[in-house]
């Protein structure tokens, strides 16, 4: 598989560091954390691959 | 405690996320609370599959950048947000109230 | 009008809804709102796409199939729920109000 | 690239209609379009890319 054939190249600590002080990443961070949070809210209040028709006994089955 | 560290926590922590993982767009983890061989698997995963889902939106709309990404089992959400140099990947369990 | 047919205008005609495809695990087009084109174009990308969403789940979680698959743009929604034997992918425009 | 060399086999509508009034089908779309229904209504009521702590002129920029 080409998969398997990746390399993923390993970043060490300080390099890590680097990053995550970076302007770069704080700007992603700020704004993806925001949409992973409210998709999470969104989820703890409604799940779609839940069917709402059903009774109480099948939804508990499925 | 920075902005960028109380998001993190406040993700990692909400009730039912499994993990969460930060990757460049070499696919190189930059942080993350899953351990070293799972971290590297979504890694693969995710560079493998992001340009693909890019070119599905790109099918019927030319100039629309990719933002956001999830798969739903039963069980698990898989939620990925990218930018140009970064990816955030949160793995949620589905709790039922 | 059949309750298939019915459930399936309903999702054509909802607000936004640009178009809805059903294709078979082979990617062969079943129905679909799109042009002959546009169809296989969508449907040679799912079909690619998804058995590395599928693996995507599995990393985390051995026995789980994949239910739901999607994509967002900020103007795009890309919505695609699987089973066994077919996709039903609808492309939804984000309208805000 | 090996998505142009996937040859995607063509029904003609014989097979299709036959396909479309199978039970494995009408099984498989009773289901899946409850899901994406759901999931429509929940894209209308809120949009998880939409940072809402911003005012209003920000919003309508974005």
């Amino acid at each position: 598989k080409d998969q398997d054939d990746v390399v993923i190249p390993e970043l060490d600590d300080f390099e890590k560091q680097n990053i995550l002080d970076s302007d770069a990443f704080k700007s992603f961070f700020t704004k993806s954390s925001k949409v992973i949070e409210r998709a999470l809210y969104l989820d703890d209040s409604v799940d779609i691959l839940v069917d709402y028709t059903l009774s109480d006994d099948s939804k508990s089955k499925s | 405690m920075s902005e960028i560290e109380e998001s993190f926590k406040r993700i990692q922590t909400h009730k039912g996320v499994v993990g969460v993982l930060i990757i460049n767009r070499n696919g190189s983890v930059i942080k993350s609370t899953f351990d070293q061989e799972t971290s590297v698997s979504y890694s693969k995963m995710v560079i493998d599959i992001f340009p693909k889902a890019d070119q599905l939106l790109k099918i019927n709309s030319d100039n629309d950048e990719l933002s956001f990404f999830r798969v739903r089992s039963k069980d698990n959400d898989i939620m990925i947000t990218p930018d140009k140099d970064f990816f955030l990947l949160v793995v949620n369990k589905i709790h039922k109230e």
